[in-house]
């Protein structure tokens, strides 16, 4: 009991962190066609944009959060767009598809040659404090992590849903050309998506680093799992993403801790071709209309 | 005459809104039918039914008498049934030529007689002759996705007739291709339906070129049948004027 | 003009096989492995690009099947079973494993297959790496043999590195008799208009099953080659880095084009080499060099050589990627 | 398509003219080549290793090399993968190198070391793993531990210092954590010690959450673990947070420096043997690692103490004979002694026996406050 407990918990928190990374990637599929095999990446570089921020910048750590937050947007948020995402899209998926794995090489050779090869310790938000429930020890991080990831994303559907430019980037995610026909700024609202996505994803660093540590080589699970989360849920949908995230954070520690070690990374596969092939939008998606 | 496609009592509905409402006719052979009727009544979903792109919500559609309702759209072309698309749909890194040849392999032979057998599977004099017939002679190796919108329209019927069908569904030819062309085109169709005792159906918007190309004409109207008959006696028909233009 | 061209184009053919011919004797045994490491990686990428480049079926599990056929080749061969078997069963076992894997292809398209086949190949390198009993693990299978051809030790280097390249030719020839053969046609109309090239009779069904096969299994015939080649296998250089490392061949060589794989593996193997004097940072330019390539010329390498030498063809995007907008 | 081709064909002499240029030597210097792991899994041991290496290299040419001769060394990559690893060090035999050095990882070692053999050039490299040194291969040469010497060491402690009965296994599932493994279970079924549970976790996991709680059921009178760097930190700061009471017992890597920066307070209370580590009150060590943070500003871990003695060894034995000889290099190296005294780059008194294997003095240690501190030197194994 007290070990399910234990197990739910952390599978939660690990599992709302791919929460925050899914959503960020389904908000790009759905506004730009823009499928970011970089994700991963995108989690592991903002931290060490804080770190960089007080070894060379001499910041102090808030000081540092901030850089490393502005940097994020600028460099996964803006020059991502402008320099990536905006010359290939023409072209179709694939060519974008092929540009963000290289570019998921490049950030974490980037990292490794400019930075560390090694894992890099990174300083906690807050006491590393632990609290018993039902004889289970669950560190207060973990709640942050839920508490925080949770709240992120809720704002988030608020701002879809009830702000004006929430509802201009929905439209623009449905229907860009009518959009455009009715005034909406495509253009303004498709950045406005990929600010979002780093503002998550620099969330998402800040929050795994201290328990995971800061290291090149971060992003290749967490991308991956991410993914798979998004799909499992439902592409085109953000709670979807929510639900897929901790759907696999819990599955991934109930596996290891009941079924086997060896093979707890092939469950998330195996929920993911079953979704695929027997509901391809997902637990929560809606189904698109595909006919001739 | 005997009936080369019989279409019974077809219902398609999406989501509950029922876009095809019960539509029953047939064609016999060599006849040019043409389906007219305002936007949204129902033609490319009639269409899209009886050539297996959607699946009927109810009803049948016979090919001389055998059912083929819900059969896969390349089986029902085996069968000797083809289409032309009311949008472009040649295959623009193929030459001209190609395209042709592709619209007959699959006619032709086995598959391992495909994969062994000759690279035209004998269909280079075939598709030289569609050139011929349809004027491409000048852009025959020409990748189809260079040709002008009027030439890729001619192609995209030239591969319809490719195989020899017995029956020809041409949805909306007409569409966005000039007078002359269009004069040319039918010229063309009524030479095969004419020699080839091909059977067509044709979906259009373009009265003229309908009433000009058709012996017979049904009228469709919010997912029924409304009218049918001679061009003549529908062109008088106060049914149809009052779909068209309301009141 | 045909003639003229078929001429040219059979001289060029003519001097490249020379060179290639040649190469090794004028090459150290490295220059000479990285030449044997190049053809195995041609085939393997060729595979992948009759799936994605012609028949416009993306798939990340091409490293899967690379590492089933070495791995196929590695045991049967260290069991003392004669090659030429070893060979052949690696080659059916994944023309029969990418045919199942082709029926995901039939419901679900982009991105979906994409991650359908990714997640096959974590799954296979799962296995391999845990299955002891028959991959012998982490350890890895080592004293990989090399085949005797008629009596001929293909032992040497330069013998071995012959034994790939006459592979190499082969399966070009194969590979171009059956692009060029009513097939290759059909997986062209596949990738370019699946409802039209359905429309006119083609059995897209069948059809992107076949490829997925073909393609897998040529996979499964460039790894019962690399087993021999390194002398020992181990389940990590078949894992998803093998499978992009793969994709991007295709990609960077010019995907359907039919010598992209060629130019594509050349670039990937000899690459680190080339750009030696960087020390540790070829990875990193290779990123961006791929990047920029899909910027300015998403049909690759092979798409700027047409550009240049035939302004004619304003090269628009390449054939694979044009498929996806009309696919339903 | 003709200029494809012709592209194509173009490239291909380029290269081979480019690689036949590859690797000329100049006369009156010394080639000792390096094939590491600078990319994917091996990227931080390989790192170490090299700039272990760089900082001998360096040391010893601004002494005059090797008998009057400059070591050139070219550090070429594996990229962690067995393949490449051979073509790198096929290619470094195609130079006519005086020795190898690298790689570290066992797979890789396993196949290029049979072509190191048939050229007669001795290697030495980094990796573990029990095999290597039992196929009779008098060319290779470790440079710390094999897991077959350490991991009687371990056990024992565990039998004797601990006085376990039972002890859960957490180990990484890869090259070096299997090994490790296998090794580890050998020796407790022979002291009669039981294995309540056999852990197989990923190389980059992050969440040990589940593992912890397994190991917890399994209420052993100690845990062994035995994963890479970050894990271990993870795993520990997991470990304390669930409230681990029995001791957790590493071999080197637990107890190492990295590990402690990264795991904080949740190191303290780790014990174990450690082989080779910067970390080792031997003030030659402590003196190289002052020296290898200043040049590269990053702590050392022991893959750069191999590279560096490995290289220091080399010079030793070639100025001994006083020339050139592979052979005979490596024939002296066999069952050779070296103490600091004959040369200080050793670092601590190394004998290599006659398969390779290496013999050294080693640690029991134990993490107290933020710092390993040895509790007991292991003599030599031949002692």
């Amino acid at each position: 009991m007290t070990d399910l407990v234990q197990l739910l918990v952390a599978g939660l928190a690990t599992g709302a962190i791919y929460a925050l990374v899914a959503v960020g990637f389904t908000l790009l599929w759905q506004t730009s066609q823009t499928i970011n095999f970089a994700q991963g990446e995108f989690v592991m570089v903002p931290a060490f944009f804080v770190l960089a921020a007080m070894k060379f910048g001499g910041a102090s750590f808030p000081v540092a959060l901030l850089l490393g937050l502005i940097a994020s947007l600028l460099v996964l948020g803006v020059l991502f767009k402008k320099l990536l995402v905006d010359p290939m899209i023409r072209h179709g998926v694939l060519p974008l598809v092929i540009s963000t794995i290289a570019l998921a090489l490049f950030l974490k050779e980037g990292v490794k040659e400019f930075y560390a090869a090694d894992a890099q310790p990174f300083p906690a938000l807050w006491a590393t404090t632990n609290i018993t429930v039902v004889g289970a020890v669950i560190a207060l991080q973990n709640l942050v992590i839920i508490g925080v990831a949770i709240a992120a994303i809720a704002a988030l559907q608020w701002f879809l849903a009830a702000t004006r430019t929430g509802r201009s980037m929905q439209a623009t995610a449905q229907n860009p050309l009518l959009a455009r026909i009715l005034g909406i700024r495509v253009e303004r609202m498709i950045l406005y998506t990929f600010l979002i996505n780093a503002g998550l994803v620099a969330l998402a660093s800040v929050l795994i680093s201290p328990i995971y540590l800061a290291k090149f080589s971060n992003g290749e699970t967490l991308g991956l799992v991410a993914f798979i989360a998004a799909i499992v849920g439902g592409f085109n949908q953000v709670r979807g993403a929510i639900a897929g995230g901790l759907l696999l954070g819990v599955l991934d520690n109930l596996v290891a801790a009941y079924v086997s070690t060896q093979y707890r990374g092939a469950i998330p596969l195996f929920l993911l071709i079953a979704v695929i092939l027997f509901r391809p939008q997902g637990l929560l998606g809606r189904a698109e209309e595909r006919s001739v | 005459m005997s009936a080369v496609l019989e279409v019974r009592d077809l219902k398609k509905s999406f989501g509950g809104i029922s876009a095809v409402g019960g539509v029953s006719f047939e064609v016999h052979a060599g006849e040019i039918l043409g389906i007219i009727g305002p936007n949204g009544s129902g033609k490319s979903t009639l269409f899209n039914c009886i050539l297996g792109q959607l699946q009927p919500s109810s009803g049948e559609v016979r090919i001389d008498g055998k059912p083929i309702t819900g059969m896969r759209p390349c089986d029902l072309n085996r069968l000797g049934v083809s289409r032309t698309f009311q949008l472009l749909q040649v295959f623009p890194q193929l030459s001209v030529r190609e395209n042709l040849i592709l619209a007959g392999q699959e006619h032709q032979g086995s598959m391992g007689s495909r994969l062994l057998g000759r690279r035209d599977a004998g269909l280079t004099p075939a598709a030289n002759r569609m050139i011929d017939f349809f004027r491409l002679a000048s852009v025959a190796d020409e990748k189809a996705g260079r040709l002008s919108y009027g030439q890729q329209k001619l192609l995209d019927a030239a591969m319809a007739f490719m195989a020899g069908p017995r029956l020809v569904l041409l949805d909306e030819p007409a569409g966005g291709v000039n007078p002359t062309m269009l004069a040319d085109l039918r010229e063309r169709l009524r030479t095969i339906n004419a020699r080839e005792k091909a059977t067509f159906v044709v979906i259009e918007h373009n009265m003229e070129f309908v009433m000009s190309l058709c012996t017979r004409i049904l009228v469709l109207a919010e997912g029924r049948l409304i009218a049918q008959g001679a061009p003549e006696a529908v062109r008088r028909d106060p049914r149809v004027i009052e779909a068209y233009f309301g009141n | 003009m045909t003639r003229a061209r078929n001429l040219s184009r059979a001289i060029a053919a003519l001097a490249v096989c020379a060179v290639l011919v040649a190469a090794p004797f004028g090459l150290k045994p490295y220059g000479i492995y990285l030449l044997s490491l190049w053809a195995v990686m041609t085939i393997a990428a060729m595979g992948l690009n009759l799936t994605l480049g012609y028949a416009g079926q993306i798939s990340l599990a091409q490293a899967a099947f690379v590492g089933i056929g070495a791995y196929t080749a590695a045991i049967l061969t260290t069991q003392g079973w004669p090659f030429a078997l070893a060979f052949l069963l690696s080659a059916a076992l994944c023309f029969a494993i990418g045919w199942l894997l082709g029926y995901p292809a039939l419901r679900v398209q982009h991105h979906y297959l994409a991650f359908v086949t990714l997640a096959f190949t974590t799954l296979v390198f799962l296995v391999l790496r845990n299955e002891e009993w028959l991959t012998r693990g982490i350890y890895g299978i080592s004293g990989i043999p090399r085949p005797d051809v008629l009596g001929w030790s293909t032992g040497a280097p330069r013998d071995y590195y012959f034994f790939c390249l006459g592979m190499l030719g082969l399966v070009t020839l194969a590979t171009g008799w059956l692009v060029r053969s009513p097939w290759g046609r059909a997986f062209m109309a596949l990738r370019e208009n699946p409802i039209r090239a359905a429309s006119l009779g083609v059995d897209t069904r069948r059809y992107t099953l076949i490829a997925f096969a073909l393609g897998s299994a040529l996979g499964g015939i460039a790894g019962a080659l690399y087993a021999p080649l390194v002398q020992f296998i181990d389940p990590t250089p078949f894992a998803l880095g093998l499978s992009l490392n793969l994709l991007l061949m295709v990609i960077v060589g010019g995907s359907g084009f039919f010598f992209g794989p060629f130019l594509g593996a050349l670039v990937s193997v000899l690459l680190p080499e080339w750009l030696r004097f960087t020390e540790g940072l070829y990875l990193l330019i290779y990123a961006a060099f791929v990047m920029a390539l899909m910027a300015f010329c998403p049909s690759g390498l092979l798409g700027i050589a047409e550009r240049l030498f035939r302004p004619a063809a304003k090269t628009d995007d390449p054939p694979a990627l044009r498929a996806r907008k009309t696919a339903p | 398509m003709k200029f494809h081709i012709g592209t194509a064909a173009v490239s291909v002499l380029a290269s081979a003219v480019w690689l036949g240029a590859a690797s000329a030597q100049a006369q009156q210097t010394v080639n000792m080549p390096d094939v590491v792991e600078l990319s994917g899994p091996g990227a931080v041991s390989g790192t170490n290793w090299r700039d272990g290496v760089t900082l001998a290299v360096d040391e010893l040419n601004a002494k005059g090399g090797i008998l009057g001769r400059k070591i050139v060394t070219t550090h070429s990559d594996t990229q962690s993968n067995p393949g490449i690893s051979r073509a790198q060090v096929q290619k470094a035999l195609d130079g006519d190198p005086y020795v190898i050095l690298g790689p570290i990882f066992s797979g890789s070692v396993k196949v290029n070391m049979v072509l190191a053999q048939q050229a007669e050039v001795p290697q030495f490299t980094g990796a573990e793993a029990a095999d290597i040194t039992q196929a009779g291969n008098p060319y290779i040469f470790r440079t710390s531990f094999g897991q077959q010497a350490s991991m009687p060491k371990i056990a024992n402690y565990i039998r004797d210092g601990v006085k376990a009965k039972s002890v859960a296994l957490v180990w990484v599932n890869n090259d070096f954590g299997k090994g490790g493994r296998d090794n580890f279970a050998r020796e407790m079924a022979a002291r009669g010690i039981k294995v309540t549970v056999d852990i197989s976790t990923e190389s980059g996991q992050v969440d040990f959450a589940a593992d912890v709680v397994k190991v917890k059921s399994a209420n052993a009178d100690a845990v062994f673990v035995y994963t890479n760097e970050e894990e271990s930190a993870r795993f520990l700061r997991e470990a304390r947070k669930q409230g681990i009471r029995v001791p957790l017992i590493g071999e080197t890597t637990l107890l190492n420096q990295k590990v402690i920066e990264l795991a904080g307070d949740a190191a303290n209370g780790v014990r174990g043997h450690v082989g080779l580590s910067a970390d080792v009150p031997v003030a030659a060590i402590q003196a190289f690692k002052d020296k290898f943070i200043k040049r590269f500003n990053y702590s050392p871990d022991h893959n750069a103490i191999k590279g560096y003695t490995a290289v220091h060894a080399i010079r030793y034995v070639t100025e001994k004979i006083g020339k050139f000889d592979r052979k005979l290099l490596a024939k002296t190296l066999h069952g050779l002694t070296i103490t600091p005294q004959m040369e200080p780059g050793i670092l601590i008194e190394t004998t290599w026996d006659d398969k390779g294997d290496i013999d050294r003095i080693s640690f029991l240690a134990e993490v107290v406050d933020g710092k390993q501190r040895i509790t007991q030197t292991l003599p030599k194994l031949g002692k």
